[in-house]
This record gives C-alpha cells, structure tokens and sequence, in this order.
C-alpha cells in the first residue's frame, strides 16, 4: 500500500525580515521568502515547479512567478478552512506530479488585518462562504465578534471542565516566552513573562488575559519540499517528512464548534493526531520536541491533549512544567502570528540551528489550527 | 436588560444569501417568539446549526420542532472593551445547551456578567430589537 | 473618445508600495515604465523584484516615449459587460509600446471608436478625471 | 526571460527534460474517476448552494455505488462558498483525510481532479469528491460589469489597476482582446467563428440536462444575434447556471469492483505559464495563442504517453467560444492557427467528424458549472452513456480554463 512516509523532505526554508509595519508589499516578501528558500536549499529559483499558499494572505502563484523568473509551473493550489497546505505539497512531490514544491506565506498581520486581495472578491452581498454566514446569522447579533472571543469561550469551559487556575494556565506562555527571549528574532519577547506580568495583564475579553493573544507580524516565510534522495544531495540536512496529516470533525467550525459533543477535546486535532502517527508508525511518546498552535496561548493545553502528548485536563500543567519542549523559538506569542513559522523552527531543530537547540531532537512534531480545521506534520533527521 | 447597544446598527442575521438559507425558519419562529429546531424527518436527528441534508441518514427531508426554551449555561465570556460599535461594554455572551441538545450563543437578560456561572439553569426570553430584528435571549429559570 | 457618465465614479488604480512611482508620474501628465537597472529589461505590471537578476534593489522607473501601436481592442457595444460609468459604446486598446511592454487604456478624444484597427500609430496623452484621478489615453500619430 | 517559452510554443516542441519522470508518476492509470453527479441545471434553483452541492455529490456516490460516509476527501475552487468544513458537517464525513482548494476559477476544473488523484495514489485517502456548486444565474454574477461599480472605489487587486479604470473590467471583454489578436493574424472570420455555438448548440437539442435543450439555433440567428463585447456575440457566451456537478477519484483497484466501468486517468497537468494573469495576458510574447492550455495539455500528453492524434473526443473548456476554439489548436488537433478553417461547416467537431467536441453541448450551452459538466460528460463518453455517443472512444481529452493558470487531462477507459 502506498505511503507518504519518508517520500519528502524539506530541503530549504526562507524567512524575510520580520518587522511591526513595513512599506513593502505582501509581494514583495513572498518574493523575496521564496528565492531564499531556493538559495538555502541551494537550487536554481527556475526548477521550483509548484507553488502553495493560503487563500488569506500573500499573492496568487501568477504574480509570483513575475517576480521570480520561473517559466511554468506544474502544481498550484491555495489552502482555505479545512485544507492542509503541507499535505498538499507533500502528494504533489510524492506523487510525481512536480519537483519542488514551495509553500510560501507572505502576510502583514502588524501593519494591516485587510484581507490580501489576490483572489477576486465582490463586497458584502456575496460572503465569503456558509461559515461565514454562520457566524454572522448565530454569533454576531449577541457581540461575539472576534475570534478572541471565541478562543475566551473555549478557555472558560476548559478551565471549569478541569479545575484550571489562572496560575496553573501561566505556565503555557511562561514556558514559551523562556524560548522566545533566546531568539533574536522574536520582535516581542525581549525577556521571560513573569507571573506578575501575566496576572495583571488587561483582558480584553475575560478570562482569555491579552498577553495570552499572539500580535500580528510583517514576514514572508517560505517552506521547500522535495523528494527525499533529491533533498539527500542538496545542501543542508534533509528534514524528512515522516507524515502530514489534516483533521476535520463533524460539527466543526472555526474556533466555534459548540455543537460537538466535547469541544474542549479539539476532536479535528484528535482525528489529525490518529492519522498522523499512523502513517509516521510513532506514537506520542516519540515525539522530542512540538511546535503547536499559540495564536492563543489557553489553546495549547487542549492541543497537546488532543495530541495525546498528555492526558485529558494535564495540558496546563504539562506545558508549565516544560516535560516537552514547546514552541522552542518563542512561538507565535514571541515571533508574531504566522503557522509556517513554527515549521521552520522545527526545520532548525532537526538541523540542529535553534537558539534554544534540543539536544535529543530526533522526531519534531508540528501542529495547527487548534479548535478548528487541524493540520500536522512529523519530521525528522 | 444586561446588554446595553448604541445607536449604531446591530449586526443581523443574513438570512437573503444564495449560500445558505437553511437558518430562515428559526428566524421566522423567532419573530413569533418561539424557539424552532430543526430535525430530521427520517431518523429523528436534531441538527444545529440547522442544515439541508442529515448527516446522520443523509434524508434531506427536515421539519421544524418546539424546543422548551430550557437549558444551562455551557460557557461564557465578558467584554470589558467592546469590540463592535453596536455594542457598549461591559456585556456578557453565553454559550446555552439546551436539554433538548444544541448549545446556542446568546446573551443573558437579568443576568449581570459577574452573576453568571457554567451550569446557571436558564430560560428562553425574547427581546425586540427593531421591528425587523427579534432575538433569542435567555433569563434565569425557575 | 471616451465619454464618462456623472455620477457614477471611475475606479482608481490600486497604489502600493510597488507601482506608486509609475501612477505618480501618471498624476503629473508624465509616463515611465520599470526597468531593472541591471539587466535593462523593461517590466509591465511594475514587480518588486527582477525576474532576471533576482534582486530586490534594481527596480528603476524610467521615462517612456509613450509611442506605440495598436496591438488589439474591443469595443463594448452593450451595456451587458461594459463599466456603468462610461457611456456606450466605448473601447479598449491594448497598446504595444516601443519598450516592448504593452498596456491597455481608451482611445482619446481625436480617435473615433470605429477608426481603432491593429497596428494603428499611437502616443500617450494624459486626462484629469476629476481632482483624485489622472490616466493616461492613446492619441493618433503620425507613423 | 521567457525566450526559450517561446521557442518551446511556437515551435510546439514540449521541453520534457526537467519534468518530474513518468516513473515517478504513481497516478497514471492507477486512479480512476468511479462516480459522477449533478443537479438540475437551471436558470432559478431556488435553492442554496450548499443544499444543492451535497445532493450533486450524494448522486456521485450513489452512481459509484459508495455511501457518502466513506468519502474521505473534498476537493473545490476556492471560489466555492459552500465552506468545507459545513460540508463535513452536513454530510457526516467522519474521518476526513484529505482536502484541496484550487485558485483561478475555470482554470482549476482538471486541476482538482489531478489534487484528487494526488491524494489518493500516495495513499492519503481512498474517495475523493471534486464538487462545485453555484447560483450564477440567480445569484452574483462573475461576469457582469455592473457588480464593480456598487462595491468598489479602486480596483481590487494592484495588477487590476491597469485595466478597471479604463472601463475593462470583465473576463469576457479581457478574452475578447486575445482573441481579436488570434483572429487577426490568421484571417478568422466572425462566420468561421459562429460555427462552435451552431455544433454545440445541435449537441445541446439532443441532451434533457441541456439549459438550451429545446432552444434550436442555426448558423444565420449566430450571425444575426446582438454582439456583446466586439468580437463575441450573445450565443458566443456561456450560459450562466445554477447548479452543482460532482465526480469521485478512486484507486485502480478499488475502482474495479465499483457500480460502473471506471473511468482511468492516464495523464493530468497543471500549467502557469510566464506574465500569466487573469486573462490579462497582455504581456506574454504572443498574444494570439493560449500558453497555458498547450502547456497543461502537453504535461497531459507526456505523462500518458500519448498525442493529440490518438484522441478520440475532447470536451474543452469554453467559456465564450474562443476559448474553446483556440484550445483546439493547444492540444493539436489542428494547427496553430487553423482552428478557424477546421471548424467551418462544423463536421469536424460533430459526433462522427475528426474532432468531437463539447458533446453535451458545452459550457455555452448545456451548462456553466465551471468544467465539471465537462469532466462529467467525458466520463460519460467513455463509459458510452452520453446522449450524442461517440462510436467506441478510448481516449478522450478534457481541457480547463483559458486565459488563467490552467489544467488538463487524458481519460481512458
């Protein structure tokens, strides 16, 4: 039976400047997030033969290759709710179709919250999908507005389900903002949280505190995938692609899926997390390090259980007491809100280039989209 | 009355799109402040958010049942800086799972935020927004 | 000869960070086109980086003859496809320029719609909309 | 930049060297598309979107004979609003492990179904439903100009900059500029032209799903009919629809004790080509030829193993007659250039001529559900179920969208 176990690897990762406000364009960092990809992993930018990115920010493939120089292409797609962008790269080299796949994110999430125009979208009358309307028919005539809000929602019924105090629930950005004041990088955490800082910090909406929200982030980050004896002969260390995985749940939504049975459970990240290992042949216990979803700290916990990293209602004290590291370069909290990021930290960790390098780091474990849609990916030497 | 608008226009359900209508009943049901859910003809299935199709038994026949408009407080949380101009903080946004099944976001009537608590047994209640715009709410039970 | 409809306004170009050098020439009645000072090759859409040379910091503008020819056009003849904001019929030429780049913009006052043909001699002049919105228009020339 | 694309093109020689090996292709022949389903296609559905994509794919997994809980795969444009994740919730997907969205609108129609196959050769997941369901006619319409002027100031993306505010603002009029250019070089006449709407529309009278089932239309009402943007006509339009249409990708194995004869897919390509836009391809080399169609049907063709010649029905994305006949020449059923000359009189096209094209009438005139009516009507053919059947086709060609990133494929049976 055909696997993707071990077919890919990521050969190059590229990373733009990170800044709070930047003049350039959302076109201008793709392009620039990609040719460094190309340059890292040391292959010519005009054999990139498939471009991925996600529907929300960055520019379609079409005005990228302007920039780039690169004569056709072989693979495109964009990833919008529910759909995994790595596992897409990784069917499209595994499955012959192209040879090196990039995934590439270009966002400037500190400077505007615009969505990126590149998709062709009429103003209000025509929304963007049934999810949308969801929200807008059952959750915005009472005030819940933001996904703040429904991050808050989540937190509140886990910390009542599990007896989790506010000091218990510190330790997951403690832990993490530790990682973050080794990495130069990480524009907003110049030193640890402290307790202190993190009980008196405002909230916005209770009882999700502000310092538990990851800010926004100008960057482009590009991911290149390839197979695994192409990547052998390149120049850096292959990250082998041990698995990709996506999860989706019946009654899932984004951030709000009231209507599951135990939406503290994060059920996608549970059907994600069963593939996953499945495919890799690991189970939780080998996993060295993790990269999960921080856009909301109080999120973590119910992903790492769900991950099966821990038992149910451990997650806070888990996280805090750091048995795994987490989130090894500061995380989303620390570099600013951008999932590809935390891919390419675990890249670092399996070449062994983190600031905060975990000695024993074979197996890395990437995870997003917690309480909605999951993606993941194993990785390894 | 725990939640206090501005002048500014509340946000409304869409109910006109090409997308997805299914919604439209509950809404009619609302304005005659009744509190309809939807179910599968065929296997019996609550569903909500309500939808064309059952994805238990795939029959794509539903009707319209009657909830009791009785329920607990599943979660909640409190703006303290309000992040829509329709709305003035403080104000509270409950999560209420009905005995009959679904959990439905809302807003307490007689409730202040500081008052609320997960498993709070409550009851439907009906506000008038405007004369196009009436809105489940839910009140302390009993 | 483009005429306009009052009241309903005409869409503006969409400026950022890439393109703001070539639409503020546009502003002042002049017309240049990017050019990678390295390579020399001209580039229309303006990009932030030469697909040639790779480089970010090579994107020059540089003043344009804004002579060229007709490459192709259509011409709305219903109100079907047409912009609400411009009366029917009018038409839409896509110019090749002597750079070698092309870019579409209506024929000006002194060409008649049914005169456009492929090929014809063409030069830029420029036509204040209103005081937020100046484009550029093709006129006859003398080949 | 771009010169050895065009030697490539104009020369019609397809450079191969660089591509992925056909070895390494684990999807040629060992995929297969085992279901096809669609809704009535209409002008007014009086349904919503999302109602009307899960029965298209309901019926796709009762013709392949799967119950809907067994599709672990979804797979859409990304301009489908029916949102996957409701979806998952309104069918009961319960272990849901793969999903793919593709850009650029028409473009994406073999694209999806290249992902699907991607997915499934590697092992990822075992059904995937390509589905797209939209209310075109009686909700937003794409196309039209009007839409621009209530909603937006400036244009909505920087490259559409140079085009909105001179009044071009819509893929037709956009298309009809390359296309002038095509038929001006190679002296196409508007009569020529006519004959594509007059063959689709004779396939169309003959199939009940048809919109223009029962709506005749001779050469002489194309040449009378209104023009809408100089050079297309009314009848060289496609016919905007509601519905929804949906096909499953499955395993060679599994496909073989499946309800129907499968339908293999023995080569799938995408393409984007240099300076490609929304078909404002204004500032390719040439304008008069349609680079990302010869492209995705040439990676198509190679890792078939096969040509243009050995085709034996083609169902070509037409979303307004030219894009349909240009793509005649981009798979090299004709030459460049001669499309014009093939089509005239129209037997070539018609079901026992060289070509046949579009037999279920097309996108100008069974329906526009954005190519899956296509892909349907090709797994059709070669399952020898069509209403305009082909005698005995082995291979059939089913092209997406011109003008944009594109795709392409070669069914076999």
């Amino acid at each position: 039976m055909t696997s993707i176990k071990d077919m890919t690897a990521i050969a190059g990762i590229g990373l733009t400047e990170y800044s709070k406000g930047t003049e350039r364009t959302e076109w201008s960092l793709a392009s620039e997030a990609i040719k460094l990809a190309a340059d890292d992993a040391g292959i010519k930018v005009k054999d990139i033969d498939g471009l991925v990115k996600d529907i929300d920010d960055g520019w379609d493939c079409s005005y990228v290759q302007k920039t780039l120089g690169i004569d056709n292409l072989l693979y495109s797609s964009e990833s919008h709710w529910g759909t995994s962008s790595m596992l897409n790269v990784v069917t499209a080299v595994a499955s012959g179709t192209a040879n090196n796949v990039v995934y590439y994110r270009s966002r400037k999430g500190a400077t505007t919250t615009r969505r990126s125009p590149s998709d062709y979208r009429v103003a209000k009358e025509t929304l963007d999908d049934s999810i949308s309307i969801l929200r807008i028919d059952f959750y915005e005539p009472y005030g819940l507005a933001t996904p703040q809000g429904c991050a808050a929602m989540l937190q509140q019924r886990y910390m009542h389900e599990y007896g989790i105090t506010p000091e218990q629930m510190a330790g997951v950005i403690i832990g993490i903002s530790e990682y973050g004041a080794k990495n130069p990088l990480a524009l907003y955490t110049d030193k640890p949280v402290t307790m202190d800082e993190y009980l008196n910090s405002e909230m916005t909406v209770a009882p999700l505190r502000d310092i538990d929200c990851a800010p926004g982030v100008d960057a482009g980050i590009a991911i290149l995938v390839t197979r695994t004896e192409m990547a052998k002969d390149l120049q850096q260390t292959p990250a082998v692609i041990m698995s990709a995985a996506q999860g989706a749940a019946i009654e899932g939504e984004f951030l709000t899926g009231y209507n599951q049975e135990k939406m503290t459970d994060f059920p996608e990240t549970m059907n994600m997390a069963e593939e996953l290992y499945r495919v890799a042949g690991i189970t939780a216990k080998d996993i060295n390090v993790a990269q999960l979803d921080d856009r909301f700290a109080p999120l973590v916990p119910m992903q790492a259980e769900a991950l099966g990293l821990c038992g149910k209602g451990e997650g806070a004290a888990f996280c805090g007491a750091k048995s795994l590291p987490i989130n090894t370069a500061g995380g989303s909290i620390g570099e600013g809100f951008m999932d590809s990021n935390r891919i390419v930290e675990a890249v670092r960790q399996v070449r062994g280039t983190s600031t905060s390098q975990i000695d024993n780091a074979e197996i890395i474990l990437y995870a997003a989209g917690a309480g909605g849609p999951a993606d993941g990916l194993i990785i390894r030497k | 009355m725990t939640v206090q608008y501005t002048d500014k226009p509340i946000p409304r359900p869409a109910l006109w799109g090409i997308i997805y209508r299914s919604s439209g009943s509950l809404w009619e049901g609302v304005k005659e402040e009744k509190f309809l859910i939807q179910k599968c003809k065929d296997c019996g299935k609550i569903l909500h958010p309500p939808r064309p199709m059952c994805p238990a038994c795939h029959s794509t026949e539903q009707e319209y049942v009657e909830a009791s408009g009785k329920g607990k407080i599943y979660s909640y949380v409190t703006y303290n800086k309000s992040p829509h101009k329709a709305f003035k903080a403080p104000y509270s946004v409950i999560l209420v799972e009905l005995d009959e099944g679904p959990r439905v976001i809302s807003n307490t009537v007689d409730v202040k935020p500081e008052e609320i608590e997960i498993g709070m047994p409550v009851e439907i209640a009906y506000e008038k927004i405007d004369d196009e715009l009436t809105l489940y709410k839910f009140k302390k039970a009993g | 000869m483009v005429e306009y409809v009052p009241g309903i306004p005409i869409l503006k170009p969409y400026i950022d960070a890439d393109n703001k050098p070539y639409w503020d020439a546009v502003n002042d009645h002049k017309f240049v086109v990017q050019q990678c000072n390295k390579c020399k090759n001209y580039y229309q859409p303006p990009r932030p980086m030469c697909p040639e040379c790779l480089t970010l910091d090579t994107m020059d503008f540089v003043p344009a003859s804004g002579k060229g020819e007709v490459h192709s056009y259509i011409i709305y003849t219903t109100d079907k496809m047409a912009y609400p904001g411009m009366k029917i019929p009018y038409a839409v030429m896509v110019v090749e320029l002597d750079e070698g780049v092309r870019i579409t913009a209506n024929n000006a006052d002194d060409i008649d719609t049914e005169e456009i043909h492929i090929g014809m001699p063409v030069e830029i002049t420029f036509v204040d909309i209103d005081d937020s919105l100046t484009l550029y228009q093709f006129k006859k020339r003398e080949a | 930049m771009g010169r050895n694309i065009l030697e490539e093109y104009m020369n019609r020689k397809y450079d191969a060297d660089i591509k992925p090996s056909p070895q390494a292709n684990l999807i040629k022949d060992k995929t297969a598309i085992v279901g096809i389903g669609e809704t009535e296609y209409s002008k007014n559905s009086g349904r919503d979107e999302l109602d009307m994509a899960c029965e298209a794919i309901k019926n796709a997994a009762d013709d392949a004979g799967i119950k809907v809980e067994d599709i672990d795969g979804l797979e859409t444009f990304t301009l489908d609003r029916t949102a996957m994740p409701f979806i998952v919730s309104t069918l009961g997907l319960k272990n849901l492990r793969f999903a793919s969205e593709v850009s650029f609108g028409g473009g994406a129609a073999c694209a999806v179904t290249l992902h699907a196959a991607a997915a499934v050769a590697t092992g990822v997941a075992k059904n995937v439903v390509c589905y797209r369901a939209l209310n075109e006619a009686s909700g937003h319409r794409f196309g039209r100009g009007d839409g621009y002027a209530k909603y937006m100031i400036s244009a909505p993306t920087p490259h559409y900059g140079y085009t909105f505010p001179m009044g071009f603002c819509t893929p037709l009029s956009w298309a009809g500029c390359w296309g002038r250019r095509w038929m001006h070089e190679f002296n196409v006449t508007y009569e020529q032209i006519g004959w594509w709407a007059v063959v689709l529309r004779e396939y169309a009278n003959k199939n009940p799903r048809a919109i223009f089932h029962d709506k005749p239309m001779t050469h002489e009402d194309y040449m009378n009919v209104q023009m809408i943007v100089e050079p297309l006509r009314l009848f060289d339009c496609c016919v905007d629809t509601d519905g929804a249409a949906a096909h499953i990708v499955t395993s060679a194995e599994r496909a073989k004790d499946l309800k129907q004869k499968p339908v293999y897919i023995l080569g799938a390509g995408q393409s984007a080509p240099i300076e490609q836009e929304i078909q404002t391809i204004y500032n390719r080399p040439v304008i008069s030829g349609l680079f990302e169609t010869w492209y995705a049907a040439h990676e198509a063709y190679r890792v078939a193993g096969v040509e243009g010649k050995d085709i034996d029905v083609a169902e070509l994305y037409d979303p307004y007659s030219l894009g349909g006949i240009m793509s005649l020449e981009e798979c090299d059923f004709c030459e460049r250039g001669d499309a014009g000359n093939f089509i005239e009189g129209g037997d070539n096209i018609r079901v026992d001529g060289k070509m046949p094209t579009n037999t279920n009438g097309g996108l100008l005139s069974e329906a526009y559900i954005h190519g899956y009516n296509l892909v349907n009507e090709g797994v059709r053919q070669l399952r020898g179920q069509s209403y305009n059947q082909v005698k005995d086709p082995e291979l059939c060609m089913v092209t997406a969208g011109p003008g944009v990133p594109s795709s392409a494929m070669v069914l076999r049976n």
